[in-house]
């Protein structure tokens, strides 16, 4: 224990037993504070208690100074303890920046590009829980007026979750056509992860598919939440719900396919259940919450709409995501 | 039902007074050494922060009354810069590991109820309630 | 604080006050535990302490109660601390579930298939120093007389390995032939490195091409440690170099490509650098060790070779693996 | 040079005797009252582990000049089944999560030097040393 410590310790503590100001326990707290970051123990500073009041106070009886000994063996386990945050503190550090790494890698290997259609207006907001993305969303398009977009939760977080992306991934990019239907996507993918991953591993997703010339959507789910449909001239909302099984429960499992056709000023809005479920003190979030963030800036551009959407979700969660938050809007314009 | 009393947090002394007036309602409501402490330091925190970070705001005291239970509300406000990453301020190790003390997830565990509200270039708003036993 | 807790302390305390023994010290430090257990904060420790002494010696002077209030603000920042160290461990566990699930995930989705060639006789094992595994095989055949073999190492552990390793997977899918030459499957592969992942990863790889028709193996490396070519005839072992970057440094790398025509009993073996930077107390294993190892069981089945390599070289390290180990023997029948 | 004495484990009593003897080595040998205790508790966790999970075993306690330096080595020897995954028992949280007390990594932080040698079917000698400073 350095000498200036201690002196410093009984300066502080003999103020506060002569006095028992307010001002001496903060600068006491303020103390101990510089005591954890260099490391001192609680059972150094029980020494040091006992020092410096023997210093002060030295003709108190035995019983005060054994039971300082006794309160110094006490602490010997809390010290032990906090020196084990110590090395766990460290150990989360060297994770985290593997973790930033694996996020990294994970972003330049899933990333996906914005497809650029005339008269459809895209807008796109993924943001993760934790580190790591367990939503994932993928743009198939290739010029030929044709915009494929899969949105897709992985039951599971983290790192399973990111290595099972990446298998959906290198999946749609074997299919390799935009106008692959949602019904012929859904199945493939199912097929994959069925065969390639362990019986825990689910992913639900929405795979939606849209023609320009015929202005015209079409769309399968699997087990995943139903889109909202916004129809510009009445100003209603509606969901687009599709029959489906969670991509991974069963080899055989077959996919529904409905179509939507657009007017101008519609909007199909895809969405993981991190944007319905969020929730706040008062409860889950209701549809119509979202109904009427959109409402709002319904006649701005689709990428304003997302954030507007996430901005007012986050407030009113007091910025605690639950879970992985994606929102895709296609707006017709 | 609530009573309050509050300190303007411009220099370090108001820290020390904020911290007195904590002490003094969670005394008077019957909290013992160790929660009386607890709160204190809570205040503490709440006030630093304020005296750093934002320069200048306020510390309130209430004492609440729900359904027959008596606790302490510390509400810090201030018009700072707001917190630009909270969940980052939230995380364990972020601040202590920096020297910066217990932090916002220190007095999260002093106090039963924490809630914050943070807008960017308008301020924070910090509520936290303990609940006497 | 439980009652009966603070009635335990305070007989506990004044045993040691009356006595001072060992046995006191003992029982105390048990106790101090169980507290810890029970999440006791130190400043609840000494609030406890406190008031045991107060009851047993109400007449210490004033000095003594303001000095224990004091040490009860000290400690709160330790308490703190401590409770810190109680969601750090219970985010390691976390954590250590998700490594768990997602090394599971990786087998699979990684896993391969070995070719079945007339006249060649595979063996291959691969073991991680760690959880997950940083070394990465994958074979390419298609009934069709060919059989790929790729021989990775991702420069780097853990989840970016993980996530760089499905990458180099499904760019092997994408080749999509099993008579793709070396060169061009290095370079291939080298692009999809170099441009999706960042700029600290590299990987090391062998490929090789073995055209069962001709008994010509075809190999390539890109900074990966040199195969083993065994000959019956003469009981020699040479070196299969190849010269080559580590994928991922430049997207303008080239590769050589060389061939070798296999007899009865002929070897090539592959391998990653776990296999010969393996060390014993006496310093690096030679490759002398390995190509004795090898000979003791040449007239054996591939994969009893291979595993009889593994078996030796880990007794010799004392069964501590420094890096993943990775062993590969095409051996012609 | 060392000086030697030893207290064979195998009752809990022998884990008080064991720590009794060490406590008066480290005191003869000049170590403060916060290094004693970490001393004991570094011997007691040593002695426990032979009680619980070898049934018997040997504490010995040695004083160390090396160096001009004086230290105390405790030596914990037993001939019970071995440590099946040292790596795992020398993991944070492993054994203190568990209840279990200090644990290996423990004695390992409360002493300043730590060597272990473990044989499955055949027993474990731990050896930690503390230097007086
Ligand atoms: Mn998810
Ligand atoms: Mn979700
Ligand atoms: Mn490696
Ligand atoms: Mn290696």
């Amino acid at each position: 224990m350095p000498q200036h410590i201690e002196a410093q310790y009984q300066e502080i503590l003999n103020e506060y037993v002569k006095k028992q100001t307010e001002q001496n326990l903060y600068v006491g707290q303020n103390f101990s504070r510089q005591l954890i970051l260099e490391n001192i123990s609680p059972e150094e500073v029980i020494s040091m208690h006992k020092a410096a009041i023997r210093e002060l106070y030295s003709d108190l009886p035995d019983v005060v100074w054994h039971s300082f000994d006794f309160l110094i063996e006490m602490m010997i386990n809390y010290g032990l303890a906090l020196q084990e945050r110590q090395s766990l503190l460290k150990r989360q550090e060297e994770l985290k920046v593997e973790m930033d790494l694996a996020a990294n890698v994970q972003e330049t290997l899933l990333k996906t590009k914005l497809p650029s259609l005339d008269g459809l207006d895209i807008g796109l907001l993924s943001i993760p829980a934790k580190k790591m993305n367990g939503d994932y969303i993928y743009f198939v398009s290739d010029y030929d007026g044709y915009a494929g977009v899969a949105v897709a939760d992985v039951i599971g977080k983290g790192l399973p979750a990111a290595l099972c992306m990446s298998m959906i991934k290198f999946g749609m990019d074997s299919l390799n056509s935009s106008h692959a239907m949602p019904k012929d996507v859904l199945s493939v993918i199912n097929r994959i992860v069925e065969k390639s991953v362990d019986d825990s591993m689910f992913v639900s997703m929405f795979y939606a598919n849209y023609d320009a010339s015929a202005a015209k959507l079409t769309y399968g789910s699997a087990g995943h939440e139903p889109a909202i449909l916004y129809r510009a001239n009445t100003g209603g909302f509606d969901e687009l719900e599709a029959k489906g099984l969670l991509l991974g429960v069963s080899p055989a499992a077959v996919y529904e396919e409905h179509s939507v056709t657009l007017g101008k000023g519609d909007m199909v809005i895809m969405m993981t259940d991190g944007v319905t479920e969020g929730r706040t003190e008062e409860g889950f979030i209701e549809r119509d919450v979202i109904y009427e963030l959109i409402e709002q800036k319904k006649d701005e551009p689709a990428q304003a709409i997302v954030q507007h959407v996430y901005d007012e979700l986050e407030r009113m969660q007091n910025a605690e995501l639950q879970d992985d938050f994606t929102l895709v809007i296609y707006k017709k314009v | 039902m609530s009573d309050q009393s509050s300190v303007e947090i411009l220099t370090e002394w108001d820290i020390v007074a904020a911290r007195q007036l904590g002490r003094n309602v969670a005394k008077e409501l019957g909290f013992g050494t160790v929660d009386q402490a607890r709160i204190t330091t809570a205040i503490s925190e709440l006030a630093r922060n304020i005296y750093l970070y934002a320069g200048q705001g306020r510390i309130e005291i209430q004492q609440l009354t729900e359904n027959g239970m008596k606790g302490i509300l510390i509400i810090a406000a201030d018009s700072g810069p707001g917190i630009p990453d909270v969940r980052k301020v939230m995380e364990d190790g972020f601040t202590t590991s920096g020297g910066l003390g217990a932090g916002l997830p220190g007095v999260k565990r002093l106090m039963d109820d924490f809630k914050i509200e943070t807008i960017q270039g308008e301020g924070t708003d910090i509520r936290a309630t303990k609940w006497l036993r």
